[in-house]
């Protein structure tokens, strides 16, 4: 009923091509999660499928029926908005109850169906506040709420976290997917956060440039990123990303480090002596005292969230992270040995940035395509 | 939960009717200024023409006669320099005026607001009764600036009346109307320049008067920009108060643009020449209002991008 | 900035005084003026010391001049209502089109929009005998001459480009998410931009709206040039006064002092508004 | 009534019979000449009444266009009359002067039907008359069909009547046989001297009958009272600056504005004796005019002389005819006095100024509208006005042949007749018709300003004025 489909959308603003070709299937009920650094159009793509711009192209299909020739008001999507976008001259409670007056409600159902929502998201306390008199946290509260209350099948969440205070932000990621199953609606969440990303998608589809570069499970991307932006953008403290040149021999494909090997899938023997860069995840890597560990150099360490970060180098001097949970012993300075587990390793081709498949076939590469 | 109620119809509407919408808005505002429009048509025709109503016989097309009559005819040289010279003395005086008493007015003090409301009221004068308050003002008889005059030692000073001081009669009517506009637009430009050079430069040490000269007038710049050609504009096409003050006498030495047309075409009857002025003046007032425009476009980004 | 001498404290105030007696003087003067009688006025030197009467009132209220070149009658009130008639009138259409307009130039670019806008907003650098003598020759046959409808018509020369320019800044602060969220919402165009649009740009077309009307009150040329004797409004009555009074100078500037009153009043009313639409008409647009 | 005397009445309205002789016959029946006057209007409605069909035109309505101005107060007040005569009604609008004449061209030239008759100066048909706009009077005043038989035109003032009379021809002499009547009069002024008695007395000045007189007087009248100025006359940048006291003391030096060459015009300013009268003028302004003399137009004139600030002024005799009532602080203490500029001359030469009617060729209705212009420049009307209003000076003989009038006038204001009728034989209008009349006059008051202001000497600025006069009337083809 409510599934949306994007058809080989472009639009462009005057010279400049802000979405070229999109192409995205969200199932009904499910949500997805677009995420992309700001400015790759994830916001403009939200807003062709609510019908605010015109896409020059391309069509947007609810449903199965496309809504290029519906007005925004008859498309029946709810829509939360990164600045909130509240009605400044009107109250919380009006600001809350306009999808239903659109929708010529009795003013019972009306009162009714704003205090329910306000109750869910906490805001009861405030309706009868202008949004001037609202909290940042009050604000995106209601600006959810008015997305919510019509009970739309369709949602649109343009980064609704943006704007609001780190700890609200962290509640808010662990109330939302409960509130978004809870409402059985087809979700498109626009976010920079990764970790908001991981913890809300259904699926992620990861947009840059215009294009949709990857699409997949919040396991996909943080595992295999397609490409090094991706690995970058996933992931905090970020990747460790080590340019290396893989050696393929009788022992398999290996990478070296500081004078040790790291083993590699042997299904990258292909690119063998090719320039490649490594990738190794902070939590990937571990300190061991086993002495055929990577000998490293410990420079600094920090605590980061839950974590602990230790800045270490190898013998080249090359600038590597690790991460493991606060509390746990590690080596106060000097050299250190580290390992690293083969499988958490990525390895991309330094030239186009892609990862490179152990299995073969270039997944990233045909994706992006 | 029925979903067919919550679900509102989808309405098929025409691309062709969400784009014809911003046309449909602004289509009556555009028709009437089409109106207007046709009657600047017909002035660029009568321009061209020889047209006295009073030898309707001679009437026909001389097409650019009119205008190159003006290269030897002293009375528009005459016209041109009176309108420039009021135009470029008004806006000088205005601006040093303006924003001497905008930074006075500086500070947001209850005063200070007090004063800038007074301020408004010489705006809010009809600048032809302005002309008419200053021309009783100014009445040799019983004016009381005439007295101050007197008193001051001026025993024959006759303002309007004299073509040595009539041009500055007019420009203090037009000082007093006028000064409060210029005033009013540095004064929200002052108030919106943003404090940290200024912290800075204090901090330096650099003295007050530096601080004006460095910081305080190149960022006003483009305010004082804007304010000046707005008056420009409007100065260099002066009627109301040179009009209603001495008709651009005594001799010709009002006789501005718009008076001088005016008269052509009412007390002459030379309809060609009228319009051949007004076209002149029209040809200055585009040049400087696209300047202005310009200018002012850049100042609104930069407003709305502060904001 | 705080820190001022006790010297340049007194320098200031002085010359706060200063600007303030300029100009604030011949209001004051010209409202003594008005409560003199001629004799008074006509004293020398000039003195504060007079019995305010409101004979000159009451003789342009009554429209009844007795002047020394004849008793006459004289339609000074007719002329204030007029001037209430064609400003107010041409403020109200001027806001009828000009809002919708600005709101259309505001969130559509459509094409030439630009230009359009430019084309209205040079209409107020334009010079505007240019329009008006060649106007005097079409009203006839127009059937507009001796009309409001004309004259509100030639007034939007003035209104209309200030109401455009200065509302559509104001629209154009608006966040356009505003509105899609209202839209999106389920509320067609017209709802947002009645209940969305013109509530949030309402300082704006209210502060647009009193200089256009200050603007029309003040304005002189126009009726000077297009208007009959019975739709003459209060700046070309008031001139004409000089003559019908046969100086009666008392008579001239209590008409003076009616005529600026409701532009005055309504500065003092809504100051606030006024110099944010002055300020705005001219840098933000 | 008695028949006889109906008789003789009704005579003298057909024209059967001169003025004076009804006056001695009626004496001789033992009638008054004041209340043979009242008969003699009484009777004269009776008569208009009596041979015209003044109904012809009843419930048409027309509309006029009015200078704000005693005689429209006259008219104004007597319309009742006409209205009730005819049948028809009558609507105005009117405008003050200062914005008179431009919306007279405005509704003129845009060929408005709105205004089917308006109120204009002799000058202004030299315009009007040749752009087309009015018409030539002279089709109705003949047409005994139009016209009703008592209206008597040959009772208007000949000088003032061909005044108004004009063949088109730019040059061409006034009132000539081939002329067309573009307006018909209706009140006029003469120039001449109104000065304070008690000022010049106390002066021990005696009243100036020459233009040197007039500027020793004033001089001195001016050092021996405090706070007044010895002469006004206007001086605004407008042609009403010449035509007044300037023109006339102008033209009685036989000086004129141009000279006419079989057609083609030539400025005449810049001759010997122009420049020796303007010399003279600006000299006077100079040492005893008002200090705003270049803004004043003739109401700041009049006001001057009425309020005391001035001893005299050389302008329109009716300036100072109403100067001398209503609440001015000198009424009653003004005089008259006929004045003749050049030494030489015999008598006053004063130009005039007649606020005269015309129809506007746009009219609907001209016949309609012709009723209304015979009642109001009518010899009835005429009457009523100079007898019960201040509709000074009439055009028509008869009313000054009128003992009330008469009597109002010697009574309320002593030597006002006397000036009158020593300049009235001169007076005429002294100007050369031709389109660029406002052209040339406004910039000789221009130059006239300059020459004041001692921007420009005398005879530099006289040339400058012909060389830009010749200049336009070639431009103009009319050299």
């Amino acid at each position: 009923m409510s599934r949306i489909e994007i058809r080989n959308l472009v639009k462009s603003f005057k010279e400049d091509a802000v979405l070229s070709g999109i192409d995205l299937d969200v199932p009904q009920g499910s949500t997805l999660v677009l995420f992309g650094p700001s400015g790759a159009g994830k916001t403009v793509l939200l807003r062709c499928i609510a019908g605010a711009i015109e896409p020059d192209s391309g069509d947007v299909l609810l449903g199965g029926a496309s809504v290029s020739d519906v007005l925004p008001e008859h498309r029946g999507i709810g829509m939360a908005f990164q600045n909130f976008a509240l009605f400044p001259h009107m109250s919380a409670y009006d600001n809350i109850a306009s999808p239903l007056t659109a929708r010529k409600k009795t003013g019972d159902q009306i009162r009714k169906g704003v205090e329910a929502v306000a109750r869910l998201l906490k805001i009861d306390h405030v309706l009868d506040h202008t949004p001037k008199a609202l909290s940042n946290g009050q604000k995106q509260r209601t600006a959810l709420a008015r997305a919510l209350v019509s009970e739309p099948k369709v949602l649109l969440l343009d980064d609704p976290l943006r704007n609001v205070d780190a700890k609200l932000r962290f509640e808010m990621r662990l109330e939302l997917p409960r509130l978004l199953s809870d409402q059985g609606a087809t979700v498109i969440y626009v976010t920079q956060d990764y970790r908001e990303a991981m913890a809300l998608g259904d699926r992620i589809a990861v947009l840059d440039g215009g294009h949709i570069i990857q699409n997949g499970t919040p396991e996909e991307i943080y595992r295999k990123p397609a490409t090094i932006n991706i690995a970058k953008l996933f992931g905090d403290p970020t990747i460790n990303l080590l340019d290396v040149i893989p050696v393929s021999d009788a022992s398999g494909v290996h990478a070296m480090l500081s004078d040790r090997r790291i083993q590699l899938d042997p299904g990258l023997a292909g690119y063998a002596g090719k320039e490649c860069v490594l990738g190794l995840r902070p939590e990937a890597l571990s300190f061991t005292d086993a002495s055929d560990g990577v000998p490293v150099t410990i420079e600094a360490e920090t605590p980061f969230n839950e974590k602990s970060v230790t800045l270490v180098t190898t013998l080249r001097k090359r600038e590597i992270l690790l991460s493991r949970p606060s509390g746990t012993p590690a080596p106060e300075s000097g050299t250190v040995h580290i390992t690293i587990d083969p499988s958490d390793a990525v390895l991309f081709d330094r030239e186009t940035g892609l990862r490179i498949d152990p299995n073969g076939s270039n997944q990233a590469a045909e994706r992006a395509a | 939960m029925s979903v067919q109620a919550d679900m509102p119809v989808m309405r098929r509407s025409s691309r062709l009717s969400r784009t014809m919408l911003p046309y449909l808005l602004s289509l009556p505002a555009l028709l009437v200024c089409i109106g207007i429009l046709i009657p600047f048509g017909t002035a660029v025709y009568y321009s061209l023409q020889r047209y006295r109503m009073s030898q309707p016989w001679n009437r026909g097309m001389n097409w650019g006669e009119n205008y190159l009559n003006f290269f030897t005819d002293p009375d528009f040289w005459n016209t041109l320099q009176v309108s420039l010279t009021y135009a470029g003395l008004t806006v000088v005086l205005e601006l040093l005026l303006g924003l001497g008493i905008a930074l006075l007015l500086q500070k947001r003090s209850r005063v200070n607001n007090f004063v800038s409301i007074m301020l408004l009221m010489p705006l809010m004068t009809a600048p032809a009764l302005a002309a008419l308050m200053f021309k009783l003002m100014t009445n040799s008889n019983f004016g009381i600036l005439s007295y101050f005059m007197q008193l001051a030692g001026f025993q024959d000073f006759r303002w309007a009346s004299s073509p040595d001081t009539a041009l500055l009669t007019v420009i203090l009517v037009d000082v007093w109307v006028y000064t409060p506009f210029i005033m009013i637009l540095l004064l929200a430009g002052l108030r919106s320049l943003p404090t940290q050079p200024f912290e800075a430069a204090a901090l330096d040490g650099v003295p007050r008067l530096e601080q004006f000269w460095r910081i305080t007038l190149p960022m006003l710049s483009p305010y004082i920009l804007t304010a000046a050609l707005f008056r420009l504009l409007d100065s260099i096409q002066q009627f109301d108060i040179i009009y209603a003050m001495t008709q651009g006498g005594p001799g010709d030495k009002l006789m501005v643009f718009q008076v001088e047309a005016y008269l052509n075409f009412f007390q002459s009857t030379n309809v060609g020449r009228s319009a051949a002025l007004l076209m002149i003046l029209w040809a200055i007032t585009y040049v400087l209002s696209n300047i202005f425009v310009k200018n002012w476009l850049r100042l609104r980004e930069r407003a709305r991008g502060e904001a | 900035m705080d820190h001022m001498s006790p010297l340049e404290r007194i320098l200031r105030a002085v010359a706060l005084a200063l600007v303030v007696l300029f100009f604030m003087f011949p209001i004051f003067w010209i409202v003594l003026m008005s409560l003199q009688t001629n004799e008074t006025i006509l004293r020398s030197p000039p003195s504060m010391a007079f019995v305010p009467t409101f004979k000159n009132y009451a003789a342009i209220i009554a429209g009844r001049l007795d002047s020394n070149v004849a008793s006459m009658s004289i339609q000074f009130m007719g002329n204030l209502m007029n001037s209430v008639i064609l400003s107010v009138g041409s403020v109200a259409l001027a806001l009828v089109l000009g809002v919708p307009a600005a709101y259309a130039f505001a969130r559509h670019k459509f094409k030439g929009s630009e230009d359009i806008a430019f084309t209205l907003l040079s209409f107020r650098f334009a010079p505007p005998l240019l329009v008006l003598l060649p106007l005097t020759l079409y009203f006839q046959s127009l059937g507009l001459a001796n009309t409001y409808v004309g004259l509100i018509w030639v007034y939007q020369l003035i209104c209309l480009p200030l109401i455009l320019w200065i509302v559509r800044g104001y629209f154009e602060d608006i966040s356009p998410d505003i509105e899609h969220a209202y839209r999106i919402a389920g509320h067609g165009w017209f709802a947002t931009f009645r209940k969305i649009a013109l509530p949030l740009a309402g300082p704006g077309i209210a502060a647009a709206g009193l200089l256009a009307f200050i603007f029309a009150w003040n304005n002189f040329v126009f009726a000077l040039v297009l208007a009959s004797a019975d739709k003459q409004p209060v700046t070309v009555g008031a001139l004409a006064f000089v003559t019908a009074s046969g100086i009666q100078y008392g008579q001239i500037a209590a008409a003076i002092v009616m005529s600026i009153a409701p532009t005055l009043l309504l500065a003092l009313w809504a100051q606030k508004y006024l110099v944010e639409g002055l300020s705005l008409g001219a840098v933000k647009g | 009534m008695h028949e006889k005397e109906k008789d003789l009445i009704s005579t003298f309205l057909s024209g059967g019979m001169s003025r004076r002789s009804l006056i001695k016959r009626l004496g001789a029946m033992g009638l008054t000449a004041a209340s043979a006057g009242t008969l003699h209007n009484l009777m004269a409605t009776q008569a208009l009444a009596a041979d015209f069909d003044w109904k012809k035109h009843s419930g048409k309505s027309i509309k006029l266009l009015l200078n704000k101005h005693p005689y429209t107060d006259a008219m104004i007040a007597n319309l009742d009359a006409f209205k009730e005569l005819t049948g028809m009604d009558v609507t105005y609008d009117v405008f003050p002067e200062d914005v008179y004449f431009d919306k007279v061209t405005a509704a003129l030239s845009s060929g408005s039907s709105e205004y089917d008759a308006f109120m204009t100066g002799a000058y202004m048909t030299w315009t009007y008359g040749p752009a087309g706009w009015i018409v030539d009077h002279n089709e109705w005043i003949n047409d005994p069909e139009k016209t009703n038989p008592n209206y008597n035109w040959a009772d208007m003032l000949e000088g003032v009547r061909k005044s108004c009379a004009w063949n088109g021809v730019p040059g061409g002499e006034l009132g000539s046989d081939d002329a067309k009547q573009w307006c018909i009069p209706w009140g006029y002024e003469q120039n001449n001297l109104t000065f304070n008695k008690g000022m010049l007395d106390k002066a021990g000045v005696a009243v100036p009958t020459n233009m040197s007189e007039l500027m020793e007087a004033a001089a001195k009248v001016q050092a021996d009272t405090d706070g007044i100025y010895g002469i006004g006359v206007r001086g605004s940048r407008s042609w009403a600056t010449i035509h007044p006291g300037f023109l006339s003391a102008y033209s009685n030096f036989g000086e004129m504005d141009l000279t006419n060459d079989d057609g083609k015009l030539s400025a005449a300013m810049n001759t010997a004796g122009s420049k020796a009268f303007h010399a003279d003028w600006v000299k006077m302004i100079q040492d005893s005019g008002a200090a705003d003399w270049s803004t004043h137009t003739w109401y700041q004139v009049g006001t001057d002389l009425g309020a005391g600030k001035s001893a005299m002024i050389f302008d329109a005799d009716i300036l100072g005819y109403f100067m001398n009532g209503g609440d001015n602080a000198m009424a009653g203490e003004l005089a008259y006095a006929g004045f003749a500029a050049n030494p030489e001359a015999k008598a006053p030469t004063p130009n005039i100024w007649i606020w005269s009617l015309a129809m506007t060729k746009a009219s609907k209705d001209l016949d309609a509208t012709w009723y209304f212009m015979q009642w109001a420049s009518g010899p009835e009307h005429a009457l009523f006005g100079a007898r019960k209003m201040d509709f000074v000076d009439p055009v028509r003989n008869s009313v000054w042949e009128d003992e009330m009038f008469k009597e109002k006038l010697n009574n309320g204001y002593p030597g006002y007749v006397d000036m009158y009728n020593a300049s009235a034989p001169g007076a005429s209008i002294k100007f050369t018709p031709q389109p660029l009349f406002f052209d040339m006059t406004t910039d000789w008051a221009a130059m006239l300003q300059r020459m004041v202001a001692r921007e420009v000497p005398v005879d530099e600025g006289l040339d400058q004025l012909a060389a830009s006069m010749n200049k336009q009337l070639a431009e103009a083809g009319l050299r």
